[in-house]
């Protein structure tokens, strides 16, 4: 905890909410990332985990409730304009470009963070520091080798691994990952864990995940969503003996 | 129509034709030129609607067009007349290249053409370009014999704003204080509110509104709400076909026939009283025109005659006019002794001819647009009951206008 | 790569024969085909749009129109306009009204988007046909073709139908090489992007709109040159000129030749001319076949005819 | 304009508004529960207009005609959806345009062989052939305020139809969930082709009864469709509601926008740009809402 007071607080909402007509899909809820750290968020389906992240990544307009990026509000900025502030996220249903390969998928992520696109005259694939970005990613995500199949060809575990990619391609600071590990095989959940591992370092990572061996592996703090709002938030140690979350949540899983 | 079917491909027909004279010229290469051009037949093109809404008045034309070579019996000068029809569908964007396939490819001597007065836009292009003779038989549009006009080209019908310039006049001297315009808005009916707005104004009359609708709308239900909310004295149309029917029905439909009189250009109420309930709603409506039934003078009733007979068909207005371009056409072609090559004297002669139309007799303006008698008519029964003479040998707009004059 | 180099040597062989065609045919068939490369070009600007970008445009003709008003309202009454002015003007008066109705009509999408450009493309229709800013519903006429000079020199003469056959080859040949050069761009990858998921493109923080925009001008643009060649060819526009029957054709051109291609709008162009010909020599009623035909083109041949040959549009997609 | 005249331009314009209605809810019916694009819309008008005319000659009775009419345009509808409607359910919007669009050809074409190129008028029937004198020199037509009451019945028909049946409770929840309806048992094909019938149905019989007031002609068809269009924008897509109040609107606006007269730096742009008006609105209401005033958030 000492540890994680001192780290720079990079994204943080204030009691956010978004209703669905009566529903509220995520109700007041307030959380903050910190630099060097990776955030999971667990909770049953329908607990509003999408929801929030799409709120975070300006996917939705929240109802109420503010949400900081440093010291700026991003309060119902669009998603690019979010996504060139330096927030990546990811989707839990696969959200690629199907008819290209692997490599163009990166790399047209990897483009976005030239100055601007609107260049017309000289030929995408020449433009070096575009290629290496999108190459890393690749390798990053374990796709080295894999990079000129189009993606519709690739495996449902590798077009996880694509998403994954075109997230980092764009070189966020802050990463929204959303159940990166669904519908991957123990191998590739391996791999990626690892690289959150080692992503963590220069980045601030919210992490939405079903797979609590993974989540238990990387996470530094855990919060916990029932209903669309907070249950419970802190250290894994605390969470995992929280008795409260052992009912809501936690129990239920083990009994499965 | 039965000689002479459609052409559907004009270019076909140039290709065989040109190969033909090749042949000709080499074969008969040591006969004097005169001699060789005198056996060719003199062709005559046609370029007229034989589609779509104006197909009626395309057939006239050429109908009136025809009888005025027979009666002359056929051959004129003693060149064989050949005629080249082409359907223009009334399209302008195939004016162009439809008058042109006529005269560059058929190589027509002259071209008689057309309904429409954006096709005759088109046509008059390539007539300037080409520097063919042409006969206007009907497309009223102000600029042929005004801004755009040239030896070459002439007209046997109207000007657009000619046709109502006499009814201006009329209303003026009845000391009609104000009227109403309503027109479509297009090139012919905005001259033709015009011609009319300058009699009325000229003799003191005031125009209250001009009131229009987009080509070919006949939703006219809110125009007749706010002429009988402006109350004038007077009501000027110009509409002509279906869409003068649908106007004369409405204007009565809405209360306004005998509250607020109507009168127009003579083509509002030409061709339409049969249908149903037209000769009722337009009872009493005045007009006027170059032409209208009771004109009893002999040409007329010989002419009604002879057409009733080759066609089995009465004659319109478009007929007349087919007609007139025949007989100048006939009378230019006598002046220079069939050498149609002759241009000059040709041209010359054409303007020089008095023709003797059913209308009545007149001569070309020094702009080549019929001086001519514009008749008041009124419509009684189905018929357009020529009621007087609303002005006298009108030359308007005026040929000065011409650079030719 | 090698595909390329097949294309381009594919090109250059067609270019070669294209260009021998005034000195082979007739007349009529040289400025057949020069309707046809005209309209390949707004074809192939409608690929921009539809094919690449996935903006289903029914209202692309008001720009091939305005273009064709523009030269019209520029051109001397009895005197030859300025080519490189009045082309100009046409360009950039189409750039600006693409710029004005892509900023509304990109507001919408799907159904929505078809039928606001539709319903932009009447407006422009009306502008011209009810007021008398131009001839109103009779239309205006070119009486003389614009001349180009270059200090004094004067490269080639628009009334000579062979001359401005090769001018149109040129330019058709010039707008292809264009587009291919834009899809191979940063600014083409990212439209090509937007067409298979603007969703994900925008979380990548491009601001679709504005790329969308541009394409939409730039498409605009390129239909704005091929209607002032089409005005220069007749020598007349009229309103229909920017009617939905015009956007409706150039749709098919694009269906039939096979979207998402360029060369497949311009084979359809060329089919389409071709087969409304054969039409008109069967029937007055022409127009009968025709729509019959394109009921079948729509219900069974989805990728047109290039994808008849090649069988994949997918591949075009996937370079990079 | 005087307090009396401008109510009468208001009539006239809410009774071209419920003629609008008519086609439009048809078309906006088709696009929100079936997801169909139909250009051919406006061909169902045309041959409306067409049967009512050619059918009351021959049966002496524009009644007959119209039923006649209606019960032949059903089966035309039917057997459209059958043949070549249905096929494209799943296919982009793109094809729908092109072959509506082919089917514009084929339906022109075939009046053209059929029925020619001519104009008609169609004679009001007897009973309702009276005008009613509103001021001295003003009647009101009979027959166009039959038209408006038509339509008005037929709106409230429509809107008991959709909110108080079982045929409209599946038509609103096929609008809204495809498969929820087919989980439920219910032939969802057999709704869409009834729902694209009613909607064929509805634009032909707004064409049987204007044609006395508007006569036939060649290319109505059109003219009708891309009003249509900008009224179903206006409304918002699938809504009836929005589709009465973008049509109410529109003839408003474009029955002022022929005879208010409005000058801006000399230039007189109404009535000169009135074809515009309509087109001008749908601008306005894109930037205001682009989903349309009763649609629903994009």
């Amino acid at each position: 905890m000492a540890e994680a007071a001192a780290r720079e607080t990079v994204l943080r909402t204030e009691a956010l909410s978004r209703r669905f007509g009566g529903l509220a899909a995520v109700d007041n809820v307030a959380l903050e990332c910190r630099m060097g750290e990776v955030h999971a968020v667990i909770g049953p389906n329908g607990a509003g985990k999408t929801t929030l992240i799409n709120l975070l990544s300006g996917d939705l307009p929240p109802s109420a409730g503010r949400v900081f990026l440093r010291d700026r509000e991003i309060t119902g900025l669009r998603s690019d304009a979010i996504s060139r502030l330096g927030v990546g996220r990811s989707y839990q249903k696969t959200n690629v470009f199907l008819p290209f390969t692997a490599f163009e998928n990166a790399r047209v992520a990897a483009q976005s963070r030239l100055p601007s696109s609107m260049r017309f005259f000289r030929s995408a694939r020449t433009y070096r520091q575009v290629n290496e970005a999108a190459e890393r990613a690749l390798v990053q995500a374990g796709l080295e080798g894999r990079e000129g199949i189009p993606v519709s060809a690739l495996s449902h575990g590798e077009q996880r691994q694509v998403e994954i990619a075109m997230t980092l391609a764009t070189g966020p600071s802050t990463l929204l990952l959303d159940e990166p590990l669904a519908g991957m095989g123990a191998e590739e959940s391996a791999r990626i864990v690892e690289l959150l591992q080692k992503l963590v370092a220069g980045h601030a990572i919210l992490l939405v995940e079903h797979d609590m061996d993974a989540v238990f592996a990387v996470a530094d703090v855990l919060t916990v969503m029932v209903n669309g709002a907070v249950l419970a938030s802190g250290p894994p140690e605390a969470i995992r003996s929280n008795p409260e979350v052992q009912e809501a949540y936690l129990g239920t899983e083990e009994a499965h | 129509m039965t000689e002479a079917k459609f052409r559907s491909s004009g270019r076909r027909k140039f290709l065989q034709d040109t190969a033909a004279l090749g042949g000709a010229a080499a074969l008969g290469g040591f006969a004097p030129a005169i001699a060789r051009a005198q056996a060719r037949k003199v062709r005559v093109g046609l370029m007229l609607p034989y589609s779509g809404t104006y197909t009626q008045l395309g057939i006239a034309i050429e109908n009136g067009f025809r009888l005025a070579i027979a009666e002359n019996g056929g051959n004129i000068a003693g060149r064989e007349i050949e005629y080249v029809k082409l359907d223009d569908e009334s399209n302008p964007a195939k004016a162009t290249d439809n008058a042109n396939k006529l005269v560059t490819g058929d190589k027509v001597d002259i071209l008689v053409g057309t309904v429409h007065s954006g096709v005759q836009a088109g046509m008059l292009k390539i007539v300037r370009e080409t520097g063919v003779l042409h006969i206007g038989p009907n497309a009223g549009l102000n600029a042929m014999t005004t801004a755009l006009c040239a030896p070459n080209m002439f007209r046997t019908s109207f000007a657009n704003s000619q046709v109502s310039y006499p009814m201006g006049k009329v209303l003026a001297e009845r000391r009609v204080k104000n009227a109403v315009t309503l027109t479509w808005k297009y090139s012919a009916g905005e001259e033709s509110v015009n011609g009319f707005k300058d009699a009325f104004t000229k003799g003191g009359g005031k125009i209250m509104r001009d009131l229009w609708i987009p080509f070919p709308n006949v939703e006219f239900q809110s125009l007749l709400t706010e002429i009988a909310s402006l109350k004038p004295e007077a009501v000027y149309v110009f509409f002509a076909g279906g869409g003068a029917a649908k106007f004369l029905r409405d204007y009565q439909a809405a209360g306004l026939k005998g509250k607020i009189p109507l009168y127009g250009a003579g083509f509002l109420t030409d061709g339409i009283l049969e249908a149903a309930g037209v000769a009722e709603a337009a009872e009493g409506v005045e007009t006027t025109l170059h032409y209208g039934d009771g004109i009893d003078t002999a040409k007329n009733n010989a002419f009604r005659l002879s057409y009733a007979k080759a066609y089995k068909l009465q004659p319109d207005v478009y007929a007349v006019q087919g007609y007139d371009a025949g007989l100048l056409f006939v009378a230019g072609m006598k002046a220079v002794k069939g050498d149609i090559g002759n241009r000059k004297a040709m041209i010359a002669a054409m303007e020089k001819a008095e023709i003797d139309s059913p209308r009545g007799r007149w001569r070309m303006s020094k702009a080549h647009n019929p001086v001519q008698d514009f008749y008041l008519r009124k419509v009684v029964g189905k018929e357009n009951k020529v009621i007087g003479v609303a002005a006298k040998s009108l030359d308007y707009p005026p040929a000065s206008l011409c650079k030719m004059a | 790569m090698a595909g390329a180099r097949v294309r381009l040597a594919v090109l250059g062989v067609l270019a070669l024969a294209l260009a021998a065609l005034p000195f082979l045919a007739d007349k009529f068939y040289v400025q057949l085909a020069t309707k046809i490369l005209i309209l390949a070009i707004f074809a192939m600007s409608l690929d921009l749009l539809v094919g690449y970008t996935g903006l289903v445009s029914l209202g692309h003709a008001a720009f091939f129109g305005f273009a064709g008003y523009l030269l019209a309202l520029v051109s001397p009454q009895y005197e030859a306009a300025n080519l490189w002015t009045s082309l100009a003007i046409a360009l950039a008066g189409s750039a600006v009204l693409a710029l004005v109705i892509g900023a509304l009509v990109l507001r919408t999408s799907g159904i929505y988007f078809i039928m606001v450009t539709l319903a932009f493309g009447e407006m422009l229709f009306h502008l011209f046909h009810d007021t008398s800013i131009a001839g109103g519903s009779d239309g205006i006429y070119v009486y003389v073709r614009p001349v180009g000079t270059i200090f004094g020199w004067q490269p080639f003469d628009f009334e000579d139908f062979t001359h401005f056959y090769l001018v149109v080859l040129v330019a058709a040949l010039g707008v292809y090489a264009l587009l291919r050069m834009v899809l191979a761009s940063p600014f083409g990858r990212v439209i090509v992007g937007i067409r298979v998921n603007e969703h994900r493109m925008r979380s990548l923080g491009y601001h679709t709109f504005r790329y969308k925009l541009v394409c939409f001008v730039l498409a605009g643009t390129l239909a704005g040159l091929a209607g002032y060649l089409a005005a220069v060819q007749f020598g007349v526009v009229n309103p229909d000129m920017l009617g939905f029957h015009v956007s409706a054709s150039a749709l098919m051109m694009l269906i039939l030749g096979g979207m998402g291609t360029l060369v497949g709008p311009a084979i359809g162009a060329a089919v389409m001319m071709t087969l409304e010909l054969l039409f008109q020599k069967i029937t007055d009623h022409w127009l009968l076949p025709m729509g019959v035909f394109i009921v079948l083109v729509a219900l069974l041949l989805p990728r047109g005819l290039v994808g008849l040959v090649t069988g994949a549009r997918a591949k075009d997609d996937s370079r990079g | 304009m005087d307090l009396g005249t401008f109510l009468i331009q208001v009539l006239n314009g809410v009774q071209y508004g419920l003629l609008l209605f008519l086609v439009a809810s048809g078309l906006t019916l088709v696009f929100g529960i079936m997801g169909i694009i139909n250009l051919a819309h406006g061909s169902f008008y045309m041959i409306g207009a067409y049967l009512a005319w050619s059918l009351s000659q021959h049966f002496g009775s524009l009644w007959l005609a119209i039923l006649a009419g209606v019960v032949l345009t059903v089966l035309i509808g039917v057997a459209l959806e059958w043949l070549l409607i249905n096929k494209l359910y799943h296919r982009d919007h793109l094809y729908q345009v092109l072959l509506t669009y082919g089917l514009i050809l084929v339906f022109e074409e075939l009046r053209s062989v059929i029925w020619g190129n001519d104009v008609h008028g169609v004679a009001v029937p007897e009973w309702l052939a009276a005008s009613i004198r509103l001021t001295d020199t003003l009647a009101y037509p009979v027959y166009r305020l039959w038209i408006s009451a038509v339509c008005l019945v037929l709106a409230v028909l429509m809107y008991l139809l959709i909110q108080r049946t079982r045929l409209g409770m599946m038509i609103r929840a096929g609008a809204s969930n495809r498969e929820m309806v087919q989980s439920l048992g219910i032939n969802i094909q057999l709704v869409y082709r009834l729902v694209f019938a009613l909607g064929v149905a509805l634009a032909a019989f707004a064409g049987m009864i204007a044609a006395p007031v508007s006569s036939v002609f060649p290319g109505m068809g059109n003219q009708v469709l891309i009003i249509c269009f900008v009224v179903v924008v206006i409304g918002g897509i699938g809504s009836v509601k929005g589709a009465m109040a973008g049509a109410i609107l529109i003839g408003l606006v474009d029955t002022f926008g022929k005879i208010v007269q409005v000058e801006i730096a000399g230039f007189r742009v109404l009535p000169e740009l009135a074809g515009m008006t309509v087109y001008l609105l749908m601008a306005a209401v894109l930037l205001w809402r682009p989903e349309g005033i009763f649609g629903r958030r994009l």
